[in-house]
């Protein structure tokens, strides 16, 4: 069969697809009814949907804002919607909202852990979200020292005083650099620590006696509700991060005894559950200190949670690692960057970005994982419900309480695992 | 490597969508059987999605498809009776990397064809033979190197007994090696006379086996003729331009 | 030419520690060994100094001591004079039998809802959205309270069933559900085998033990037949059905066996204050299982639907392509590759779920924490000791389960050029 | 030593309750009050003669002792029973009964039972951890009878789990139980069996060995009872101290005798302690007693002038 | 294209096992100052070790490596100080795709070299002119064609100043058209008068720039000779079913 040369003389436009395959119309022929069982799985869904939603609406929307107890609620509900009806007491949210939230930080200073909150949010922007100017990641390591001392307060040396032992770090590892490296090294990490340590106290007494700049300080025992869940949830998450990515380091290294220390250490952790480890800072951590050293409780669960997603950040940070190609260290090593240079500036930016999803999953597990707290006895939104309940006027409330907990939670996890889900597509299409 | 003036696929003014966008315009196109057609064209000119709806494996919208005399619609059986006529090689191979080499090209038979599973061993190591690697027939995908697997991909195929060869891109994933290794095993399919349709830019395997070579562009067939006359003397200025980068160096 | 330079020869520089590859890594080790040890040196000697401060020292003798409180669920027998080590065994099966039971369900449910949410259907697909998203965005604790408030408050107590008009019936007059808990048929056997003693630590039951033998020789049987259908379809391409002769070979002998030990049910009867009788599943039990599951089941449902589209694609449409069918595809190629996919971040699920487990003290279910770590702790004052020992246990049973499924998962494992 | 650590700080640390009614819970305010929370505040008035120079911690009952020994806290008034091994064994040091208890069951009047004896077969609710569970076994198998436990973690559930009928009875300190019933619908569809199946005297407790400190918190509590017993309450506290004739009364306020200088405060310690939340009666009655919704009797404290057992050694 | 008599790579009695596997044996190699090496042999050959351990990014377990007149050892002073002298091209470029072209050009000068950033710049600069893609500087390599990015994987290299150039298939992860951009790139380094040792397959290069070509086989050097020889008159069995195989086709 001989064939026929053919050339197109004509281009064809776009055309509008049928109709059928697109519109309302068809949309609905292919999602819901394609086929009799389709068909069937809708209805059916459809009505277990419709019951759920017809119990749970009027109990939310028919209810009551304005009360002063559990009892005047009950009777305004019977007054106005009959004793049949059962309706919600939000009022116990109204009242209570300041406390669910900010626990018992004194109500002058509430723009101090407000203020703190906007800023993580611009610390985090740069870290987050990669179009943003590099320059802002100074903020960004600058903020935890920010933060502290906002929400804890006190005189304005201590934080900067902290940070200057970083420069004091850097300092020795110049001065020691001149001689030799075991000199930069030991110099590098001895002198900051006598900075903290022996320097840093008295130093601060005296700038503050001199220039008492500061802030009213409030103890951590007055943080509740929901901010003690996002202080324990960042103040962990940020110092876990460097702490997790030296033990993936250790777990990734051919140092025999340094990798045994990082997996058990890792594993360890990741074996037991997280209340254990509460209950560690909330009874045993002080058997494990120098007689006399008392840090309250939250610095103590803070510690804890720390060392509990170094563990994770650890495991997600090494799946980062073994996601780059060889080529890149190589390509580091046949620059001649050592091995820190490498780390530094070829790696971990790429490492970590990689990681970046999975370190806002652990996030988000360990942001639901504080309210594990409340059985500790900290006064998290968990502790605080159970409060208020000890307060007659709320006794016997429940529901309330624990759905706007639920939903608030909610709120805050269901953006981060969005946002993980965001990063996670774009970093897939980054890498094709 | 006879052409018959049996039509073993016949494509009529066949239309294709992706939600708005138009991929495939106006496609018309007679296969005979024994023919071995090349069709080459510019990247995201809709050739994969052309041969991908000869196979069913993409729903076509408007136009009628008819594939050894069965036209595909979406009844079932009539896409199944096209599937089991119809061998694809894709791009990445697309092996099974759990079953062995033989389990790979044993599975369609048994479970398909109902083959006796004997019977289906000795056809999959005609094949494999026939590709040059009975040796392998332990082994998994992954211990294989590409041009071996797109080999065995090749056998699997074979092995349904197809009349019919679809290939998109077999050789793009390899390196220049392997090459080599595929194109040989496609040649000599097409000297037995399989009618082969074939998305390449291996301008040498166009000119030493295909019997007609179509331009794609924008979804559309611009130009088909013999290979010599296409590669000497396209007619139009896409095709043109498009083999003078092929070409080029 | 150049002149070679040749490395200095000789004497042992300190800088060598450092620059040199050969002792680089000794010096880096030998440093974080000296670190390591004497941070552990230095909270040992703490604890040694605080306790003899507080004059405790470390001793686990208090694990013989009489217990003396109840614990509301046990599988072992146990009561008030029984010692706390004892209490701590029942704790720690009543953690297992949680864990056991939760992994089972969150299983089951998350691969449901998994499959679902991939389903063409729009609606069913967004519905199991929903759930996945509400379970994994709220604390598990949460989940586990509001479980045991629904179970207390939507289910009918005890009292209800009594009187000529009772409010609230049995089902099938076999299975009460009631706001303590759900009331079960038990299954009792007038000839009993009775029971053997394991190692003087429990009983076991010889019917149960009888049971599991016919159904374990049951399986053999019909993985027998399977392998016949096999055979059959290899040598003539057609594959015999054997779900009914499967179904018998397994069913039979039980009925049989159940018939000569003299099965029947003993149903629930409300005898004072509560049902008497019958299988007991508590509240805490149920809130608590039924919270982590659920709460698990939606990390699950997002590894199933994560493992299915990671294999789909191009596996599927080369098994298209080769004619096989949905079903048989899904069987074939995508199930035994997801699965690889899948098992490593179900294992970690199963161990989250296991730690979650410990969360139990939130609705006084008893297990290791309520027991060892909760008031077993409480009554004797020995927080260092009770916690250790329960984080060990915790640790154990995690790296049991996880070396259990590495062996699995490198036995799996796809074979790499 | 304690006292010097407390004066240095600025502040006491107290330990209490996360959450009971009556005894301790923080308001909208986040302000701890309650029973248990004025014998704090009695405390720091008597050191800093402020009775708002505290802080409060709030303990669990598995951290309360350790958080005690290991100096987190300097007392704790937390409802907690005084028994042997606690003083000896878990070295601590209580100083006093603020509140003589004793555990006792709620049931609801429909079940028709009169006493704790028949209830055979019952599942009771019990607040985990404490001595209650001791207790509540004991008794049970001193009678020979048995119970199906279910413990609960706080006191909010296991009212709500009793309302339910998730369990038959409720059992706890009598005055947890008065105060749970009171804050019921209708109080009166439940009744407090007339058993008591325990002495629970509740305390506040300091740390083993440092005996000055506990000799403070111990005179402090003595103080509220003796105020109660002298007749002196904050309303006349002023003036009294000003011109009493009691020679007995002059001592605890100050105005006679060097009391304070022997326990290392200021002579009117014990004035600024009973000016902080009252003396022993008034605090019961403003917090516990008759007229609160918690409404519980004197009973056994009531002084022992009135046939209770409040009774404060002499101060001289 | 001078060659001196200074020598610039001095491999002696070179050994090298992977495990158990021998990969290198007993290679001996002296690379003047000036030459231009092109090295071949089959997949597996142990070139791209070989080369790999020039710059100690293997180590190598018996004989002595001399770059530059610094001795391999362990003493990482020297493989910092061989590093710095001897620039390396993969065969997939390894560009940091975080960093932009200029960060990628100026990073190791910076770090390593402490030259202050704006002369590193300018440095960047000259050689990113010298590959033709000055104008690409502030781009991310992810936004680059494969030829572009090898290219500045060469500026990134010679931004170091090496005195040395290795090179491991450079252009075989490359489409067709984008090997001529890449080989002009090394022609014009190689007319500089650039030592330069390369591993590549493209015959066309070695027979126009190569002043040797080392032909390897089983972790040996089978064969050396100048190209016009080696081409023409291969003397080991082995090198002439090589070539018949790289020129087959
Ligand atoms: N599933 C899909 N949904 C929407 N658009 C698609 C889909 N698959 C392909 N396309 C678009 O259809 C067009 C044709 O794609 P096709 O894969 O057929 O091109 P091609 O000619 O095979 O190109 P290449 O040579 O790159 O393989 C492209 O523009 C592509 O972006
Ligand atoms: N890290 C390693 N561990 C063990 N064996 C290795 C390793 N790297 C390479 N090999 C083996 O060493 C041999 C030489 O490898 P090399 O990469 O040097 O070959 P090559 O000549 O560059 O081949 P190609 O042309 O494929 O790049 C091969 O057999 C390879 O399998
Ligand atoms: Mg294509
Ligand atoms: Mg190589």
């Amino acid at each position: 069969m001989a064939m026929t040369p053919y050339v197109r003389t004509r281009m064809l436009e776009q055309k509008p697809p049928p109709v059928t395959s697109v519109g309302p119309a068809g949309w609905m022929r292919r999602n819901l009814f394609a086929g009799p069982v389709n068909s069937a799985m809708t209805v059916v869904t459809l009505g277990v949907v419709a019951l759920l939603l017809s119990h749970l609406l009027p109990w939310v929307f028919l209810s009551v804002w304005n009360a002063d107890s559990l009892a005047e609620c009950r009777q305004i509900i019977d007054e106005t919607w009959g004793t049949e009806h059962s309706g919600a007491c939000w009022a116990v949210v109204r009242e209570r909202f300041l406390q669910l939230v900010y626990g018992f930080y004194p109500w002058d200073f509430l723009w101090r852990p407000n203020l703190t909150f906007v800023l993580m949010l611009v610390a985090l922007a740069p870290v987050l979200f990669t179009g943003l100017p590099r320059r802002m990641l100074v903020f960004s390591v600058l903020y935890p020292f920010l933060g502290a001392w906002l929400l804890w307060g006190g005189p304005v040396w201590t934080p900067l005083l902290a940070l200057a032992g970083f420069g004091v770090a850097a300092l020795g590892w110049r001065l020691g650099g001149r001689v030799n490296a075991i000199l930069a090294v030991a110099l590098a990490v001895l002198l900051p620590l006598l900075w903290w340590i022996l320097v840093m106290g008295p130093l601060g007494r005296g700038l503050s006696a001199l220039l008492p700049l500061g802030l009213e300080p409030v103890e951590s025992n007055k943080f509740g509700g929901f901010m003690v869940s996002v202080v324990i949830g960042m103040s962990a998450i940020t110092l876990s991060l460097p702490l997790g990515i030296l033990l993936a380091l250790g777990r990734q290294t051919d140092l025999f005894i340094v990798r045994s220390f990082s997996v058990a250490f890792i594993e360890f952790i990741r074996g037991v559950p997280l209340i254990t480890l509460l209950f560690v800072a909330s009874t045993l951590l002080n058997y494990f200190m120098p007689p006399g050293t008392n840090f309250d409780l939250i610095v103590r669960v803070i510690i804890m949670a720390t060392l509990f997603s170094a563990a994770y950040i650890a495991e997600v940070v090494r799946g980062g690692l073994a996601a780059l190609p060889k080529g890149q260290y190589e390509a580091a090593d046949s620059l001649g960057l050592d091995y820190w240079q490498a780390q530094r500036l070829i790696i971990m930016p790429q490492a970590l970005k990689i990681a970046i999803p999975g370190i806002v999953s652990t996030f988000i597990g360990l942001f639901k994982d504080t309210t594990l707290v409340s059985i500790i006895g900290i006064l998290d939104p968990i502790g605080l419900s159970n409060a208020i309940r000890a307060d007659s006027a709320w006794n016997g409330i429940y529901w309330e309480l624990f759905a706007f907990i639920g939903f608030v939670f909610f709120l805050f996890c269901f953006s981060m695992s969005r946002y993980s889900m965001y990063l996670e597509r774009k970093l897939n299409t980054g890498h094709r | 490597m006879a052409v018959s003036d049996e039509v073993a696929i016949d494509i009529r003014s066949m239309n294709k969508w992706y939600g708005q966008f138009h991929v495939l315009r106006d496609i018309n196109l007679t296969v005979y059987r024994g023919e071995r057609i090349v069709i080459c064209g510019p990247s995201g000119s809709g050739k994969s999605t052309m041969i991908r709806c000869i196979n069913a494996l993409e729903e076509h919208q408007e136009g009628k498809i008819t594939v050894d005399g069965t036209v595909l619609s979406s009844d079932l059986k009539n896409i199944d009776k096209v599937r089991s006529e119809v061998g694809m090689c894709f791009q990445h191979f697309n092996l099974f990397p759990h079953l062995t080499i033989l389990e790979n090209c044993t599975l369609a038979p048994i479970w398909v064809r109902k083959v006796p599973r004997k019977e289906a061993i000795e056809t999959a190591m005609h094949y494999l033979e026939k590709v040059k690697i009975p040796d392998q027939a332990n082994k998994y995908p992954g211990q294989l190197s590409g041009g071996q697997q797109q080999r065995v991909a090749i056998a699997r195929s074979l092995c349904m007994r197809p009349k019919i060869m679809l290939f998109d891109e077999p050789t793009s994933a390899l390196d220049p090696e392997m090459i080599k290794e595929v194109l040989d095993t496609m040649i000599q399919l097409a000297e037995e006379g399989m009618t082969m349709l074939c998305v390449t830019h291996e301008m040498g395997f166009a000119q030493a086996v295909a019997n007609r070579v179509i331009f794609m562009d924008q979804g559309q067939i611009v130009e088909q003729n013999e290979p010599r006359a296409f590669f000497n003397n396209p007619q139009s200025e896409r095709t043109k331009l498009f083999l003078s980068q092929i070409l080029g160096h | 030419m150049a002149t070679v330079s040749e490395p200095p020869q000789g004497g042992f520089r300190l800088s060598q520690l450092i620059y040199d590859t050969r002792y680089r890594s000794m010096t880096i080790q030998i440093v974080t060994l000296i670190g390591v040890l004497s941070l552990i040196y230095w909270l040992g000697a703490n604890v040694a100094y605080n306790l003899a401060a507080l004059g405790k020292p470390i001793d686990f003798t208090f694990l013989w001591a009489p217990a003396n409180y109840d614990i509301n669920q046990m599988l072992i027998k146990y009561d008030s004079q029984d010692s706390h080590a004892r209490a701590a065994l029942v704790g720690l099966l009543n953690t297992l039998l949680v864990a056991v039971l939760g992994c089972v369900l969150a299983t089951v449910v998350g691969v449901i809802v998994g499959v679902l949410r991939l389903s063409s259907n729009w609606l069913v697909a967004r519905v199991m959205t929903v759930y996945v998203e509400a379970f994994r965005n709220v604390p598990v604790l949460l989940w586990i309270v509001l479980a045991m408030a629904i179970l207390i408050e939507a289910l009918p107590q005890p009292r209800d069933f009594r009187g000529d008009d009772p409010a609230a019936s049995m089902l099938f007059d076999a299975v009460a559900f009631t706001n303590r808990g759900i009331y079960l048929p038990e299954p009792l056997f007038t000839r009993s085998l009775g029971e053997v003693p394991f190692f003087g630590i429990f009983d076991i039951s010889l019917d149960l033990l009888a049971l599991l033998a016919v159904l374990a020789a049951g399986m053999l049987a019909v993985r027998a037949i399977g392998r016949r259908a096999e055979r059959i379809q290899n040598a003539t391409g057609d594959r015999p059905t054997t779900w009914y002769l499967s179904l018998g070979v397994i069913a039979l002998p039980v009925l049989v066996l159940l018939a000569l030990l003299g099965f029947h049910l003993g149903y629930p009867e409300l005898k004072g204050f509560n049902f008497a009788g019958g299988i007991y599943l508590r509240n805490s039990f149920i809130a608590l299982w039924l919270a982590l599951s659920l709460y698990t089941a939606a990390f699950i449902a997002e590894i199933v639907r994560g493992g299915i589209i990671a294999i789909s694609k191009g596996q599927s449409e080369a098994a298209a392509a080769l004619g096989l069918r949905p079903n048989r595809t899904m069987r074939l190629v995508i199930l035994p590759q997801a699965l690889r996919v899948i098992i490593p971040p179900l294992i970690s699920q199963y161990l989250n779920l296991t730690k979650n487990s410990s969360l139990a003290i939130g609705v006084g279910y008893m297990d290791l924490t309520g027991t060892l770590m909760g008031t077993s702790l409480n009554l004797s004052g020995r927080e260092l000791e009770c916690v250790m020992l329960t984080m060990l246990i915790y640790l154990a049973i995690s790296l049991v389960i996880s070396g259990v499924f590495n062996l699995y998962n490198q036995r799996v494992k796809l074979k790499e050029r | 030593n304690t006292l010097d650590d407390v004066k240095a700080r600025g502040e006491l640390i107290c330990g209490t309750n996360t959450g009971l009614v009556g005894f301790a819970a923080p308001d909208a305010n986040g302000r701890y009050e309650g029973f248990d929370v004025a014998w704090c505040r009695a405390v720091a008035a008597a050191i800093f003669g402020d009775p708002e120079k505290i802080e409060f911690k709030p303990l669990t009952t598995t951290n309360r002792f350790t958080a005690l020994a290991a100096g987190e806290v300097d007392l704790v008034v937390r409802n907690t029973t005084w028994t042997f091994t606690r003083d000896v064994d878990l070295k601590l040091d209580f100083v006093g009964v603020n509140y003589y208890d004793g555990q006792g069951f709620m049931v609801p009047k429909e079940l028709g039972v009169t006493s704790a004896r028949e209830l055979d077969g019952a599942t009771v609710c019990i607040q985990k951890g404490t001595t209650t569970e001791l207790n509540l076994s004991d008794f049970f198998r001193a009678n020979n009878i048995s119970y199906e436990p279910v413990p609960i973690e706080t006191n909010a559930e296991a009212q709500q789990q009793y309302l339910a009928g998730a369990c038959d009875v409720y059992t706890t300190d009598a005055s947890g139980l008065a105060a749970t019933r009171a804050s019921f619908e209708a109080p009166g569809d439940h009744i407090i069996l007339p058993e008591i199946v325990s002495k629970e005297p509740l305390g506040p407790l300091v740390r083993h060995g440092d005996s000055d400190w506990a000799d403070l918190v111990r005179w402090v509590h003595n103080a509220l009872l003796a105020a109660e017993e002298l007749g002196v309450t904050s309303a006349n506290i002023e003036e009294l101290s000003a011109s009493t004739e009691n020679p007995e009364i002059a001592r605890l306020l100050g105005t006679e005798g060097n009391l304070g200088e022997m326990l290392g405060l200021s002579a009117d310690w014990a004035k600024n302690a009973i000016k902080a939340e009252g003396n022993y009666g008034e605090i019961f009655e403003k917090y516990i007693g008759e007229g609160t919704p918690i409404g519980l009797a004197r009973g056994l404290n009531a002084q022992w002038t009135e046939g209770g057992l409040q009774y404060a050694p002499p101060f001289r």
